[in-house]
């Protein structure tokens, strides 16, 4: 059988594998993977006319299995995705060899397994985007939350305890999946995309509802959606250094590339606008975009409540998840390209901010934020991409987060939502804010004594995070070159297409040329830079000591930094509004299902048994006479 | 649009920001003055106090994130103001509309934000941690205020929202279509340039000035120039929106000046509000205003 | 070359009688005839499925016309059960030797025999008579463990199958009354007029109930925990492994041959949704680790049961699917219990003794959660797909159940793996914890490399269990066999 | 004790009429905006409000209060100066940016005021900084601190206000004397010899026998730099 | 406060022997002790008189005599009346007991007499330097300690002359007690 592109991918990919799996534990495993990532966004570049609207490539794989068959093959959308989970495996994996390695192998951490788990999940993602029917997208599905829990099972204590609670959550979002397949495949004969196509439009409002909440809520744990994002956080945060990196940035958009594959382009955005909520005005495209909105405003004001970075950094990977979906669901031009392109940016600079935070945890052994602080002066270059991913992820101008943001905002304007637009803009100034906290105290303020001879992040995980920092730059200044990937998924899936030039997006009502922004921004930087070093004298560097302290004489042993409960007016006010934010909902099933278990297990403790046989039988027969 | 002639506006419309915003921070002194029946201060003392300023020859920096605070300061208003169409030149107002703006303005106080950071005095902490919650309650109904006027005009580019306030004259001005989003932006405004009522960042009493605590000489220059591109923002944004914007230079600083004079005169009757009450303010009566405003608008 | 086919069943019968009295002289002899005899009946069903002669083939015993004499019924979904009985025999054949031995292999000797007997008999009083003869088998081999609990689970259990066993024979006298017959075929042919009745009805529930004891149907499993918990493993793993799953095939001749009224459907279903609820909730508090497995296995044969509920030939694929599969996981499961068996707290940080054993553990949990590649998830895709095809509102209740079940039972399996995998408790050194024994681990590998094997080679298997159903359903195919066999029906 | 012969250091005027243009506004804008320090040593202090409210509003002179030393021009010294205050108000004179101007206010700056006998006041205070002007009266009223205020407008302009560049270049004077009365291990946090240096108004008295003194115990006071600290080898812990 | 009140206090005070007490007004008691009985006094006072209040002790260099007077300001609340315990102690060792047990406020009360007086209080808890933290010289508030000596011997004086005072003085104006009559330190003798 010919060997497609796709299969190469496939091949390198196993390859991959079973490198990790057999030399694992051989020093240089580390950068054989790595290579080997290499190799296999090579192999995806070869599909490259995909990216800008090539026909899809499918794989000379096939299965028949049970009167099923099983298909795989690549279009622009899994296109997308898979440069994007490529890209961050590779540069995690990079981040992960050398010295980072050596540290964690010294502190008792399984490299061997870290690999794996690493190889295995990038497989499992990669047949999962290329999955050609709902049947190997179901199994693509569960391999991806498996290896996951791999990943995040292996720190051992903590992890294995949130990996536990993440694996609950994901079976009941499989499970939910697998009886929506059922009832598709009930429905429309087969499971492949085409029959389930023709299905979808003549499908009973009732029946699309049922499909609609179980896909749904299937897809939507993965994603982190509101009422089940309560695993996403401690599950990212406690995964090792570039593991939480990797999971950051791509994971939970797997579930984003369901939703976007089956709500989406199977049953199109227009009949789910069609299914109404009996007795209230709002339908079920309004219901995901409620949804979305929650999921942007609690996670991130939970987000600025926390004393650790790396869950910092975690709740606001779910904050972002809910302006993807917002821009999905919004399903114009400008929204679907803009959900789509924060993808892509929010990869960039979620993945640069985890490696930041563990670089900082790789030199002062802690993530706590009240434990660091001043550390611009000895890691500069760790603070840079800490800057530019905040800034990214903040969504301000030189940085691609705003780009996205821009145009989301621009579909929310357009189509009138004002609600969801100023939820929407509360998300983003809760990030400031939180972000704010992030670098203010680790790299401001007093350098602590313990922390004077820190030194900067070693050169093997500066350079992915330099490399990532200038891919968020780029793709800042030229929105463009994303812009067009982002278009050709659009024609793929099947919705509107905005037509965007190198610099950004041109419409009538209102037009951004990034370009210009961000050369008027330089410009009005030179002239600042020119009127400070200009006008004014000479300035001199004082140390951190000489300070003005109201007249108090200031000594290195009393700690003069302000940086526990960092926002205390806001906290005073809206502190307890969101305590544990669901955790509620989580606590009632857990102690239903106890309460039923004691139940259940009292029910065979029983002694006299005949009684139940004769009683039994009774009844049935009277049931049956009668 | 030759390219000569928009350098040329590239590089005159931060100055008339500058100058005119300098006559707005006098404006603000003289109006505070007489309110206390004082004379004020001499016409040019604005020019005076920042010339003063980057003249002293001895200066205290943390750092270089300290330095670049201040030139991303300044930088950030001098490139907004390039999107604040004035009467004769637009600038680059058609390559991002409104919320390119509205972002525009929030880099200049991150920026301010890195530097004092780097100051490493708590106070300037404690002065930032209360300026980004300030900003936080004075957004939100600016941004609903934003949302009303660009959906009623259809576009989010400035120009062309002007252009549709001056087809009609004097009816077919913002505040007058939309009367109760006019209010709105006015306290949302009022609180964006964080003068008297709303300035608990900068409470000398308690936390000595916040961020400027270690400002001294060009740094405290470059953060008087600041004000003055401030005040000129912001009330230039709030004509352009609401009050149709300036057909010729007079009746555009005529306007500009009459609406600052509003919030400035408000700012010294008032003591100052603390952080949760000022949230509780600005989430309550401007919010609801505006929401009301865009449901007419709507 | 048909005839030899009694063998399998009258040999081992033979054997047990015989073995007492052998190993009074000598052990050494006694030990292997067990074996042997358990090979030599492998030997002759395996050949008869390689023969591959025309399989549903009918076999009148001491040459009586089916309608009067006992006929042994041999289609291919018979053979594979008998065929399972003698090679699970052989896997499970207590070796220990001690002075209960000649006892215990006797009665296991008498299981396997009447065990075999079910699986082939065409008659349904003969089916009663092996039924009874596998639970004494049963009561002697439990009892036989010798600890004061198995005593007790042993008499619970006795009285329970004790009732059953009254309950099957009052239905088989009402059939009796009914058509004056008691061969199968014959059954078949007369069902439609005179069984089609309320009190074919209440003759087919009764049954029902009688051989649910042993099929651990809802409301007459409270036996099931304590036996499996008390009895010596290897045993265990024999009874929930294969001996229920004949009990359930009892049902399925029933069902597919006589009784096709939808009420018994609706009985079955309501009772299997019923213990697939209460088996897995009470697996989630289960503390000890035989416990927990007995439990998983009620709620699995509540799935079973589940299937058995869908009509036509789909149901029974899936009914085929998930006992094959359940059989398969279940006794490796019970076999790692065999070094496990204590309480899951002494499990903690037991990966690092025994590695094989935890990988194995995980590969059956995947596998019974229904992990895609694994054939647990071909099991389940196709009975959600039966299930979704019916229109009737109490299949989509058990669709339901079956999709949650599988949640909590990823659940608690998953919160043993992670125990397994997580550190030792502080005090304990690592070489105290429990570590399965070699030969049972030995037993617990086979079956997982049986389970590999069926992933990798899935579409044959699938193809085989499809025409094992597809013979099976078609009622007519099995009274012309048994009449053609023996010229024509009276 | 000699109190040192102050040679009054007039600027030297620049020689091109452009820069002497530029340096003439920018005195005269030195001149009319000053930033007065709101710290208030001792009773004097009381004068002050007055002089910045409605009757005789400073502002018209373009006179500001500031909070913190960085931002302020002119330290008032207002009332007697114990020499517990004294410490904290060199520290604070030292983290003013110059070009500084110290006012001594009321009699007790000037030869220790009604204070004299006491142990605990300093008596001379241009002993430990230089002190532009003196305001005699014991609290005088705010014309008087008004008048003093525009006489010192007036010397700015002429530009002879620069006692500043005297604490840089008699820096050992001042910190004998400081020295004296806090002993020998006193040392402000300001890095003074190293700052003379960088903005170069080195005088012959800057270093003496006082400042080794304090070079001796002095904590390392340098500025932390940025460095990737990849050279330094690996801290032994 | 009705009389009989004091009646009552008088007979209490006469359980101390060697107590002499002197009514100054209705409300104010001074009563002399000598040294050692002070303790017992203030608890009695504490105890039953309700004298709960130490407001201040207040100390008195009686330099010929050679002996400190300190004095313990006691006040009750219910009936609103000071009593005031005068004690004589020797100058030489200075050294008396803490009182710190029964009133915790006499801790300041004594850290700050042992700074300024250089009494040593023994029970005392804390006896560091307290308001003084530049003084390491003599205990000022001694008589024997002339701070116009230390201040002419430690700091130097403003020669101020400028021009319009020399005529202001020409005209016979300016200072009205010329120097050179100055009670201390500018006696020429």
């Amino acid at each position: 059988m010919t060997l497609t592109p796709l299969d190469e991918l496939f091949l390198y990919s196993g390859i991959t594998v079973l490198v990790a799996l057999l030399l694992g534990r051989r020093l240089p495993a580390g950068w054989m993977v790595t290579i080997l990532y290499g190799i296999q966004l090579l192999a995806l570049m070869k599909m490259a006319p995909l990216g800008y609207g090539g026909e899809p490539i499918s794989s000379a794989l096939t299965f028949e299995v049970m009167g099923q068959s099983l298909s795989w093959r690549f279009d622009a959308l899994s296109w997308y995705f898979a440069l994007i989970t490529l890209g961050s495996a590779l540069l995690s994996s990079w981040y992960a060899c050398g010295e980072w390695e050596q540290r964690f192998r010294q502190s008792g951490g399984n490299l061997w397994l870290f690999h794996l788990a690493m190889t295995l999940n990038v497989f499992s993602m990669l047949i999962l985007l290329a999955s050609g029917d709902l049947l190997s997208l179901f199994i693509g599905w569960e391999l991806v939350s498996w290896a996951g829990f791999l990943l995040m099972a292996m720190a051992g204590g903590v992890a294995t305890k949130a990996a536990m609670r993440y694996i609950t959550y994901a079976m009941a979002g499989a499970m939910a999946i697998f009886g929506g397949i059922a009832l598709v495949y009930v429905s429309a004969g087969s499971l492949q995309y085409e029959a389930i196509l023709t299905a979808a439009s003549q499908m009973s409002t009732a029946h699309l509802w049922m499909l609609v909440i179980l896909f749904g809520a299937g897809f939507g744990i993965k994603m982190g959606l509101m009422p089940f994002h309560l695993w996403q956080a401690p599950a990212y945060a406690e995964t090792p250094g570039p593991g939480s990196a990797f999971l950051g940035a791509i994971s939970s958009r797997m579930g984003l590339f369901a939703i976007l594959l089956v709500l989406v382009k199977l049953f199109g955005i227009v009949n789910i606008d069609s299914l109404k909520i009996p007795f209230t005005l709002i339908d079920a495209r309004d219901l995901l975009a409620w949804i979305a909105v929650f999921t942007i405003i609690f996670p991130t004001f939970t987000a600025m409540k926390q004393n650790d970075a790396r869950q910092l950094l975690a709740w606001h990977g779910i904050g972002q998840g809910g302006y993807m979906l917002l821009g999905l669901v919004v399903a114009d031009a400008m929204g679907a390209a803009g959900g789509l392109l924060h993808v892509f940016n929010h990869a960039t600079y979620q993945a640069a901010l985890f490696m930041a935070v563990t670089a900082v945890i790789h030199r002062t052994g802690t993530a706590d934020l009240n434990k660091l602080g001043g550390l611009v002066v000895r890691m500069p270059l760790t603070f840079m991409v800490l800057l530019v991913g905040i800034i990214g992820l903040a969504g301000l101008p030189p940085m691609n987060g705003f780009v996205s943001k821009w145009l989301v905002y621009r579909s929310l304007l357009n189509e009138g939502m004002p609600l969801l637009f100023v939820a929407a803009v509360i998300g983003t100034l809760g990030t400031i804010l939180s972000v704010y906290k992030l670098i203010h105290n680790i790299f401001l303020g007093q350098l602590r004594v313990e922390h004077d001879n820190v030194k900067e992040a070693p050169w093997s995980m500066m350079i992915p995070m330099l490399i990532l920092t200038a891919i968020i730059f780029i793709t800042g200044l030229l929105p463009g070159i994303p812009l067009a990937w982002v278009a050709s998924v659009q024609q793929a899936v099947g919705l509107p297409v905005p037509d965007y030039t190198l610099g950004g997006v041109e419409s009538a009502s209102g037009s951004l040329d990034m370009i210009w922004v961000i050369g008027v921004l330089f410009a009005g930087f030179g002239i600042g830079a020119l009127i400070f070093y200009f006008a004014g004298g000479r300035s001199k560097r004082v140390h951190q000591l000489d300070n003005y302290a109201g007249g108090h004489f200031l000594t290195a042993d009393v700690r003069y930094q302000y940086s526990d409960n960092f926002y205390a007016g806001l906290m005073h006010l809206i502190g307890g509004w969101y305590r544990g934010s669901f955790l509620w909902l989580e606590q009632s099933v857990k102690s239903l299902v106890e309460f039923l278990s004691l139940g259940m297990q009292g029910l065979y403790r029983r002694a006299n048994a005949e009684f139940y046989l004769l009683s039994t039988a009774l009844f049935v027969i009277a049931w049956v006479v009668i | 649009m030759a390219p000569m002639e928009l350098i040329i506006e590239l590089i005159l419309m931060p100055l008339v920001a500058f100058v005119v915003g300098m006559m707005m921070v006098l404006m603000m002194r003289r109006i505070a003055a007489k309110l206390q029946r004082r004379i004020g201060p001499p016409f040019f003392q604005p020019l005076y106090d920042i010339v003063k300023l980057h003249s002293k020859r001895t200066q205290v920096s943390h750092g270089l994130i300290h330095d670049i605070g201040i030139v991303m300061a300044m930088g950030g208003y001098i490139a907004a103001e390039t999107l604040l169409p004035v009467p004769g030149m637009t600038g680059i107002a058609e390559k991002g509309g409104i919320i390119t703006l509205l972002y525009l303005m929030m880099i200049p106080s991150l920026g301010l934000a890195l530097g004092v950071g780097q100051c490493a005095n708590p106070n300037g902490s404690i002065g930032i941690a209360r300026a980004l919650t300030a900003m936080l309650a004075y957004d939100i109904p600016l941004v609903i205020v934003i949302f009303g006027v660009a959906y009623a005009a259809g576009t989010t580019n400035l120009v062309d929202i002007i252009a549709v306030q001056q087809a009609g004259g004097f009816e077919t001005w913002g505040a007058v279509q939309m009367p109760v989003l006019a209010i709105a932006g006015l306290i949302a405004m009022h609180a964006s340039l964080g003068k008297q009522p709303f300035e608990i960042y900068i409470a000398p009493a308690e936390i000595a000035t916040g961020p400027m605590v270690e400002m001294s000489g060009k740094y405290l220059g470059g953060l008087f120039v600041m004000q003055c591109f401030q005040l000129y923002t912001t009330s230039v944004l709030y004509v352009s929106l609401f009050l149709g914007g300036g057909t010729t230079w007079f009746d555009f600083l005529l306007k500009s000046f009459l609406v600052l004079a509003i919030p400035v005169s408000i700012a010294y009757l008032f003591p100052r509000y603390r952080t949760e009450d000022l949230l509780r303010l600005m989430w309550k009566w401007p919010v609801m205003l505006g929401l009301i405003g865009v449901a007419f608008v709507l | 070359m048909s005839d030899l086919i009694v063998l399998p069943l009258v040999l081992p019968l033979f054997g047990a009688f015989l073995l007492p009295i052998v190993m009074r002289t000598s052990i050494s002899i006694g030990a292997w005839i067990g074996p042997a005899i358990l090979a030599y009946g492998c030997w002759i069903l395996g050949d008869q499925w390689m023969s591959g002669t025309a399989l549903p083939f009918s076999l009148a015993i001491g040459g009586f016309a089916p309608p009067m004499g006992i006929n042994l019924y041999i289609d291919s979904l018979a053979l594979l059960f008998a065929f399972a009985v003698q090679l699970l025999g052989l896997l499970f054949w207590p070796f220990k030797i001690d002075q209960e031995t000649a006892r215990r292999q006797a009665l296991m000797l008498l299981l396997v025999a009447a065990s075999t007997g079910l699986a082939l008999s065409g008659d349904l009083f003969n089916l009663y008579v092996f039924y009874e003869l596998v639970a004494v088998a049963t009561f002697g081999l439990i009892a036989a463990s010798g600890s004061s609990a198995a005593y007790a689970s042993t008499i619970r259990y006795l009285i329970l199958s004790g009732i059953g066993s009254v309950l099957t024979l009052l239905g088989i006298a009402l059939i009796y009354s009914q058509t004056g017959t008691l061969n199968l075929a014959h059954l078949a042919q007369l069902a439609p007029e005179q069984l089609n009745n309320k009190l074919g009805l209440t003759a087919f529930l009764t049954i029902l109930i009688g051989v649910g004891v042993k099929a651990e149907l809802f409301p007459v499993n409270t036996w099931a925990p304590e036996v499996y918990a008390t009895a010596a493993s290897r045993v265990s793993a024999f009874l929930a492994g294969l001996v229920s799953k004949l009990a359930l095939l009892i049902i399925l001749r029933l069902l597919v041959l006589i009784f096709h009224q939808p009420e018994a459907v609706q009985v079955m279903l309501v009772l299997g949704i019923l213990g697939v609820i209460t088996g897995e909730l009470a697996a989630w508090r289960a503390k000890d680790v035989r416990r927990m497995l007995a439990f998983s296995s009620i709620g699995q044969l509540g799935m079973i049961f589940i299937a058995l509920a869908i009509p036509e030939q789909g149901g029974l694929l899936a009914v085929l699917a998930l006992t094959f599969h359940h059989l398969l996981i279940k006794s490796g499961l019970f076999m790692l219990a065999d070094g496990w068996g204590g309480a899951i707290e002494k499990l903690r940080g037991a990966a690092k003794r025994s590695p094989l054993a935890a990988a194995i553990f995980v590969l059956f949990s995947l596998s019974l959660i229904g992990m895609p590649p694994l054939p647990g998830f071909w099991a389940k895709f196709t009975l959600i797909t039966q299930l979704a095809a019916q229109t009737s509102p109490l299949y989509l209740i058990g669709l339901t159940v079956f999709l949650l079940a599988t949640v909590i039972e990823a659940a608690y399996l998953f919160r043993l793996a992670a125990l397994l995998y997580g550190p030792a408790a502080e005090d304990t050194p690592i070489d105290t914890i429990p570590k399965p024994a070699g030969l049972s681990l030995a037993t617990a590998s086979l079956f997982g490399i049986g389970l590999l094997a069926a992933a990798l080679f899935i579409t044959p298997v699938g193809d085989l269990l499809s025409h094992v159903a597809g013979q099976a359903a078609n009622a007519d195919l099995y009274i012309n066999t048994v009449f053609a066999g023996t010229g024509g029906s009276q | 004790m000699n109190s040192i012969n102050k040679i009054p250091v007039i600027e030297e005027k620049r020689t091109n009429p452009l820069a002497r243009v530029f340096d003439e506004f920018v005195r005269f804008c030195r001149s009319r905006s000053l930033f007065i320090l709101h710290y208030c040593t001792g009773c004097g202090a009381i004068e002050l409000p007055p002089a910045m409210t409605s009757r005789f509003d400073m502002e018209r002179l373009g006179i500001q209060p500031m909070v913190s030393p960085r931002q302020a021009d002119i330290l008032l010294i207002t009332g007697y100066v114990s020499i517990k205050t004294l410490k904290r108000v060199i520290l604070t004179y030292e983290q003013m940016g110059s070009p500084k101007y110290v006012i001594g206010i009321c009699s007790c700056t000037v030869n220790g005021g009604m204070y004299w006998q006491s142990y605990a006041t300093a008596k001379k205070l241009d002993e430990y900084m230089p002190v532009d002007l003196y305001i005699a009266g014991c609290m005088p009223r705010p014309e008087a601190v008004l008048a003093g205020l525009q006489k010192l407008m007036d010397r700015i302009h002429s530009g002879e206000a620069n006692s500043w560049e005297d604490y840089f270049r008699n820096y050992d004077y001042y910190l004998g004397n400081q020295q004296k009365l806090f002993g020998e291990n006193w040392q402000t946090p300001t890095d003074i010899i190293t700052e003379a240096k960088h903005y170069d108004l080195i005088g012959e008295g800057t270093l003496g026998k006082h400042t080794q003194i304090l070079e001796q115990h002095q904590k390392p006071l340098e500025a932390l730099d940025m460095r990737l600290g990849h050279d330094l080898k690996e801290p032994t812990e | 406060m009705s009389q009989e009140l004091t009646h009552w206090l008088d007979d209490l005070l006469e359980e101390i022997e060697g107590i002499k007490v002197r009514r100054k007004s209705s409300r104010r008691v001074r009563a002399d002790v000598p040294a050692d009985a002070l303790p017992a006094l203030l608890e009695l006072l504490q105890g039953r008189a309700g004298y709960i209040h130490l407001s201040a002790i207040s100390c008195v260099d009686w330099i010929e005599d050679d002996e400190f007077e300190l004095v313990y300001h006691v006040w009750s609340y219910e009936s609103h009346s000071l009593v005031s315990a005068h004690i004589r102690i020797a100058r030489e060792p200075g050294v008396y007991l803490s009182v710190y047990d029964l009133y915790q406020p006499a801790g300041f009360f004594e850290r700050d007499i042992h700074e300024m007086y250089g009494i040593h209080f023994e029970g005392s808890p804390n006896m560091e330097k307290f308001i003084l933290t530049e003084w390491d010289g003599p205990p000022p508030m001694r008589k024997e300690f002339d701070s116009e000596a230390y201040v002419n011997e430690h700091l130097n004086w403003q020669e101020y002359n400028p021009p319009w005072l020399q005529e202001l003085i020409a005209e016979g104006g300016g200072v009205i007690i010329p120097p050179e009559e100055q009670r201390f330190s500018r006696k020429k003798d």
